[in-house]
C-alpha cells in the first residue's frame, strides 16, 4: 500500500531542506539530490506495481472526491510517472560533472521540477492540475535561463511569454467548465459533460488544448523550443525532453478522453500532430548547430505523439505511450551525449565533431538512441511507431500515414549525416568522458535495449488504453 | 453580464500588446493584464445576485460561491512569481544586451 | 501592419469568449441545482459542491470564513502548490539575479518624513499583518493577504532605507522552515487521521480564536512563508547596492 | 439603474481607459503605475463582488508588490520605450 501524495511530498520536503543543508555543507546536496531522486524512482516502481491490480485513488484531507481534492492514478498514470522518475534519477547522476552556479538553488529547482511533472500526471483536479503547470513551467523558466548568459536569457523569455498566455488559456478554459458545472474534480466534469452547451464545451476544449499545446511543443506554439534548447544547460535540456513534456501531454491526452470524452478519430488533432512532424523535421534538416537539430527533431516526435493520440483507435494511443517511452530515453541520452561532444569538440557544429564518437563510451549509446529513435526493430523505439502506423491504417486515415512515413525519411538522412560526421577518422585527439558522464547514458542504453528486446512487460502495462480511450482514468 | 466584458476586454488588450509591442517590459505588462482580467473572470463567476461574502454571520441565508475565491488567491500568488521572474530574466538579458527591445535582441544573440 | 493583425486577432479572441460567456448567467442564483456525482461510490447527489461548503463548511472544518476552511482544508493541496510557486519564484529571482559582489550600485538617501513616517509605520504594519493571517478563520483575510502586507512594511523599509538589506541566508531558513511546518502538518495528517492534510486537531468552538484545528497552524505558516518570499524578492530586485 | 450598477460601470470605464494608457504610453514607468491602477480598480471591483479576501490580496500584491518589483525592473534597465 502506497501513497501517490508521498511521490509528491518527498521532492518538495527535500527541496523545503535543502537550503539548510546548504548552509553547512554546499557540496552535499548534489548527493542529497540524487538520494532523493533514487528514492521517488523506488516509490514509483511501488507505485505502478499497486495500480496493475487497481487504480489507486487518494483522497487529500479526507473528502469524498468533488469536495476536496484527489489524486488518482491508473495504469497509465503508473507509467509515466515511472519515465519521469527513472529520467530525473538518470540525470541527476550526470548534474554531478556539471557544476552551476548557485548550486543549492539549481537542486532545488531540478526537484521542483521533478515534483510539478509528476503532480500533473498523478493528479485528478482539474484546478490542481493547472497549479502544477504553473510549478512546473516556472522551475523550467528558472532552469532555462541558468547559464546566465545572453542565449539563455532570450531563450527564457520567449517560453515565459508564450508559457504564461498558454496558462492564461487553461485558466480561462477552467473557468468556463465551472460556471456550467460548479465542480473541478476531472471524472465528475466527464460525468456530467453532457450538461454543458455544445458551444461553450467546444470553447473550453480548444482554451485548454491550446493551453497545454505550449508545453507540449505543438506547432503554433513551440516558437519557444529552440531557442530555450539552445540556451539552457545541456543537463536541463534532457530534463525537459522527458520530465515537462511528457507531463504536458499526457495532460493534454486527460483532457481529451478522461474529461471531455472525445473517443475515435480527431481529425484537427490529428493533422495538428502531422504539421508538427512535418515543421520539426524539415527545419531540423537545415540545422547545422548539433543541439538546434536534437530541438526540432524532439518537436518533431512530440508530433508523433499528438497525430497517434489524435488518430484515436487503442493501436495507435497505444503506440503513443510507447513512443513517449522511447522519446523520454532517447532524447534524454542524446542531449547528455550532446552536452559531452561540445564540451570535447569546443564547438556546437555538427561539421566540426569529426569523430567525436569513435570511443565506444558515448559511441555505443548514442547509436543506440539514434536508432531507437528512428524505430529500428530491436529498440523501444520500433514499437511506437509501428503502432501509431497500424492504428492509422485500422482507422483509414491512409494520408496521414503515407506522410507520416515521408517525414520519418527526412529524419533518416539527417541522423545518418550526423552520424557520417561524428563516427568519421578523428582528426584530433579528444577527452575521454568521465564515469558520471558515461554512466547515465549507458543506462538509458540498457533501458533501450532491454526493453526493445522484451517489451512484455511493457504491453502488459498498456494492455487497458482502450478503457483510457473511453474515459476511464 | 458587464464584468464578464469588462475581464474579457482586460484579456483582449493584454493580448494585443503581447502581439504588437517589441518591448519586453511592456509585454510585461501586457501579461499581467490578461492575468487581472483573468481573476477578475473568475470572481464575477463566483457572484451571486444578492449575496453576501462567505462569512458566517448568523443571519444572512444567500452566499457567494466560496470556490472561485480560493482559485483567485492561488491565481493571484502564481501571476505575481510569474511577473518577477520574468522582470529578472528581463534584466539579465539587458545587462548582457544593453536594449529591450526584441528586433535588436534578435540582432545581437545569434 | 503587425499592429492590424495584434487589433484583428485580440477582438476575436474577445468575441469568442464573450459569445461562450453570454451562455454563463451572470449573478446565478441557483447554485444548489449543480448536483455532483461521487466518482468513488458512483452515484450522484442532490447537492452542489459550493453549497455543501456553505452548508457543512463549519461542522466539517470549524473554520467561520469559508473561503479561508476551503483554501486551507478543502483544496489544502492547491495552497500546498501555491506556495512552492512563491518559493520557485524567490529561487529563481534569487539565481537569476546573483552577481559579483563588484556590481554594486550606488543609491541616494530618502528624505528625513519618509525615513521618519516609514519608522513610525513599520510596527504597525507588520502588527496589522500577523492580525489578518492570525484571524484567517474569522474574518476576511489570511495567510496570503496578511503575507503581503508584511511583505509591503518591508517595502516601505527598503525605501525610506535603501542601504537596508535583508540576510538572505536568514531568510530562506525562515521560508524553509514556514514550509516545512505546512507539510509536516500535511504528513502528521496521514499519521493520525490517514489522509494527507487531514485536519487531526479538535475544532473547538466557532468564533473562538482557537478554533478550527490546523486551519491557524497552516495559516501562520503561509504568512510567514509567503512575507519572507516577497520580501526576499523585492530585495533581489534592487539589486546588490552601497 | 441602480447605485451598484453606476459605480460599477465607472469604475469599469475607468478601468479600461488605464489599461489602454498602460497599453500605449511610451513612457514604461507611467505604464505601469497605470497598470498599478488598473490593480487597484480590480480590486475595488472583487470587494464589489463580495471577495474581500482577494480583495486585500490584489491590493498589496497587485497594486503595492507588483507596482515596486515592476519599478525596480525598470530602475534596473531602461525607462523609453522605443519605437
Amino acid at each position: 500500500m502506497i501513497r501517490p501524495v508521498l511521490l509528491i511530498a518527498l521532492p518538495l520536503f527535500f527541496a523545503f531542506l535543502l537550503p539548510v543543508i546548504g548552509l553547512w555543507n554546499k557540496k552535499g546536496v548534489k548527493y542529497v539530490t540524487v538520494g532523493v531522486m533514487g528514492v521517488e524512482l523506488l516509490l514509483a516502481v511501488a507505485l505502478l506495481d499497486e495500480v496493475l491490480l487497481h487504480p489507486v485513488i487518494d483522497k487529500i484531507g479526507g473528502f469524498v472526491p468533488p469536495i476536496g481534492i484527489v489524486l488518482m492514478v491508473g495504469r497509465l498514470g503508473g507509467f509515466l510517472t515511472l519515465i519521469i522518475a527513472l529520467s530525473a534519477f538518470v540525470i541527476s547522476i550526470y548534474n554531478l560533472w556539471e557544476d552551476k552556479e548557485p548550486i543549492v538553488r539549481y537542486n532545488m529547482l531540478s526537484l521542483l521540477l521533478l515534483m510539478g511533472s509528476v503532480g500533473m500526471v498523478i493528479t485528478g483536479d482539474i484546478f490542481n492540475l493547472f497549479v502544477f503547470l504553473e510549478i512546473t513551467s516556472i522551475a523550467s523558466y528558472g532552469l532555462a535561463s541558468y547559464n546566465r548568459d545572453a542565449r539563455g536569457f532570450s531563450g527564457a523569455i520567449k517560453y515565459v511569454v508564450l508559457g504564461s498566455i498558454g496558462s492564461s488559456f487553461v485558466l480561462i478554459g477552467i473557468a468556463l467548465i465551472y460556471a456550467q458545472l460548479r465542480t473541478l474534480n476531472m471524472l465528475d466534469i466527464a460525468h456530467r459533460i453532457g450538461e454543458m452547451d455544445p458551444y461553450v464545451r467546444l470553447i473550453a476544449f480548444t482554451s485548454l488544448f491550446l493551453g497545454f499545446g505550449v508545453e507540449a511543443e505543438m506547432f503554433p506554439l513551440n516558437t519557444w523550443v529552440p531557442g530555450v534548447y539552445d540556451g539552457a544547460p545541456n543537463a536541463v535540456v534532457s530534463m525537459f525532453a522527458s520530465m515537462p513534456a511528457k507531463s504536458s501531454i499526457f495532460a493534454l491526452a486527460r483532457m481529451m478522453f478522461t474529461v471531455f470524452s472525445f473517443s475515435g478519430f480527431m481529425w484537427f488533432v490529428a493533422i495538428l500532430g502531422l504539421i508538427t512532424v512535418f515543421f520539426g523535421e524539415m527545419v531540423a534538416f537545415a540545422q547545422d548547430k548539433l543541439k538546434k537539430m536534437l530541438a526540432y527533431s524532439s518537436i518533431g516526435q512530440m508530433g508523433m505523439i499528438i497525430m497517434g493520440l489524435g488518430i484515436g483507435t487503442a493501436m495507435s494511443v497505444e503506440g503513443a505511450f510507447f513512443q513517449m517511452f522511447g522519446h523520454a530515453l532517447a532524447k534524454a541520452l542524446l542531449f547528455l551525449a550532446a552536452g559531452y561532444m561540445i564540451y570535447a569538440v569546443k564547438s556546437e557544429k555538427i561539421q566540426d565533431m569529426v569523430g567525436v564518437a569513435k570511443n565506444p563510451l558515448v559511441g555505443v549509446p548514442v547509436v543506440i538512441a539514434i536508432l531507437s529513435l528512428l524505430g529500428m526493430p530491436p529498440f523501444v523505439g520500433f514499437y511506437g511507431k509501428f503502432y501509431i502506423v497500424l492504428g492509422g491504417i485500422d482507422a483509414r486515415a491512409y494520408g496521414i500515414i503515407a506522410l507520416f512515413l515521408a517525414a520519418t525519411i527526412i529524419e533518416v538522412v539527417y541522423y545518418a549525416r550526423f552520424i557520417k560526421v561524428a563516427f568519421a577518422k578523428p582528426v584530433r585527439e579528444y577527452v575521454s568522458p568521465e564515469p558520471v558522464v558515461y554512466l547515465p547514458m549507458m543506462v538509458f542504453a540498457i533501458v533501450i535495449v532491454v526493453f526493445g528486446i522484451f517489451p512484455a512487460p511493457i504491453f502488459a502495462i498498456l494492455s487497458k488504453v482502450s478503457m483510457f480511450i473511453l474515459g476511464g482514468i | 453580464m458587464i464584468f464578464y466584458a469588462a475581464s474579457l476586454a482586460l484579456v483582449a488588450i493584454g493580448i494585443y500588446v503581447v502581439i504588437s509591442k517589441r518591448n519586453l517590459i511592456k509585454i510585461i505588462i501586457g501579461l499581467d493584464m490578461i492575468d487581472t482580467g483573468v481573476n477578475l473572470l473568475l470572481i464575477s463567476i463566483g457572484y451571486v445576485r444578492g449575496g453576501t461574502a462567505p462569512i458566517e454571520n448568523g443571519n444572512y441565508p444567500l452566499y457567494v460561491d466560496p470556490i472561485p475565491h480560493a482559485l483567485v488567491l492561488t491565481a493571484i500568488v502564481i501571476g505575481v512569481s510569474v511577473m518577477a521572474l520574468a522582470l529578472s530574466i528581463v534584466i539579465g538579458l539587458y545587462r548582457h544586451t544593453g536594449t529591450l527591445e526584441i528586433d535588436e535582441i534578435r540582432g545581437l544573440v545569434k | 501592419m503587425k499592429r492590424i493583425i495584434a487589433i484583428t486577432l485580440s477582438v476575436l479572441i474577445f468575441l469568442i469568449f464573450m459569445t461562450a460567456f453570454a451562455r454563463v448567467k451572470f449573478g446565478n442564483i441557483a447554485l444548489s441545482k449543480y448536483f455532483y456525482f461521487n466518482p468513488v461510490k458512483k452515484q450522484m447527489t442532490r447537492d452542489s459542491v459550493p453549497s455543501h461548503y456553505l452548508k457543512e463548511g463549519i461542522k466539517e472544518t470549524g473554520s467561520t470564513n469559508i473561503v479561508t476552511a476551503v483554501v486551507v482544508d478543502y483544496r489544502g493541496f492547491d495552497t500546498l502548490g501555491e506556495v512552492t510557486v512563491l518559493f520557485l519564484a524567490s529561487i529563481g529571482v534569487g539565481a537569476l539575479m546573483y552577481i559579483k559582489r563588484e556590481e554594486k550600485r550606488k543609491v541616494r538617501e530618502a528624505n528625513e518624513i519618509v525615513k521618519t513616517a516609514s519608522a513610525f509605520l513599520f510596527g504597525f504594519i507588520v502588527l496589522f499583518g500577523a492580525y489578518i493571517f492570525v484571524h484567517g478563520h474569522l474574518t476576511p483575510g489570511g495567510g496570503f493577504p496578511g503575507g503581503s502586507v508584511i511583505a509591503s512594511a518591508y517595502l516601505l523599509l527598503y525605501l525610506a532605507y535603501p542601504k537596508y538589506a535583508a540576510d538572505h541566508s536568514k531568510l530562506s531558513v525562515l521560508e524553509s522552515l514556514a514550509g516545512l511546518t505546512f507539510l509536516v502538518t500535511g504528513l502528521l495528517g496521514i499519521i493520525f487521521g490517514g489522509h494527507f492534510l487531514y485536519n487531526f486537531l479538535p475544532y473547538g468552538v466557532p468564533r473562538y480564536l482557537f478554533s478550527a484545528g490546523v486551519i491557524p497552524v497552516i495559516y501562520v505558516a503561509v504568512g510567514i512563508k509567503v512575507g519572507s518570499e516577497l520580501t526576499g524578492i523585492v530585495d533581489s530586485m534592487m539589486g546588490v547596492r552601497e | 439603474m441602480e447605485l451598484y450598477d453606476f459605480v460599477s460601470i465607472i469604475l469599469i470605464g475607468g478601468m479600461i481607459v488605464l489599461a489602454f494608457i498602460a497599453a500605449e504610453s511610451r513612457d514604461l514607468l507611467s505604464a505601469s503605475i497605470a497598470m498599478g491602477v488598473v490593480s487597484l480598480i480590480v480590486s475595488i471591483l472583487f470587494y464589489m463582488l463580495q471577495a474581500p479576501d482577494v480583495a486585500i490580496t490584489e491590493a498589496a500584491i497587485g497594486a503595492a508588490l507588483s507596482l515596486a518589483v515592476m519599478i525596480f525592473g525598470i530602475k534596473h534597465t531602461d525607462r523609453w520605450e522605443k519605437k
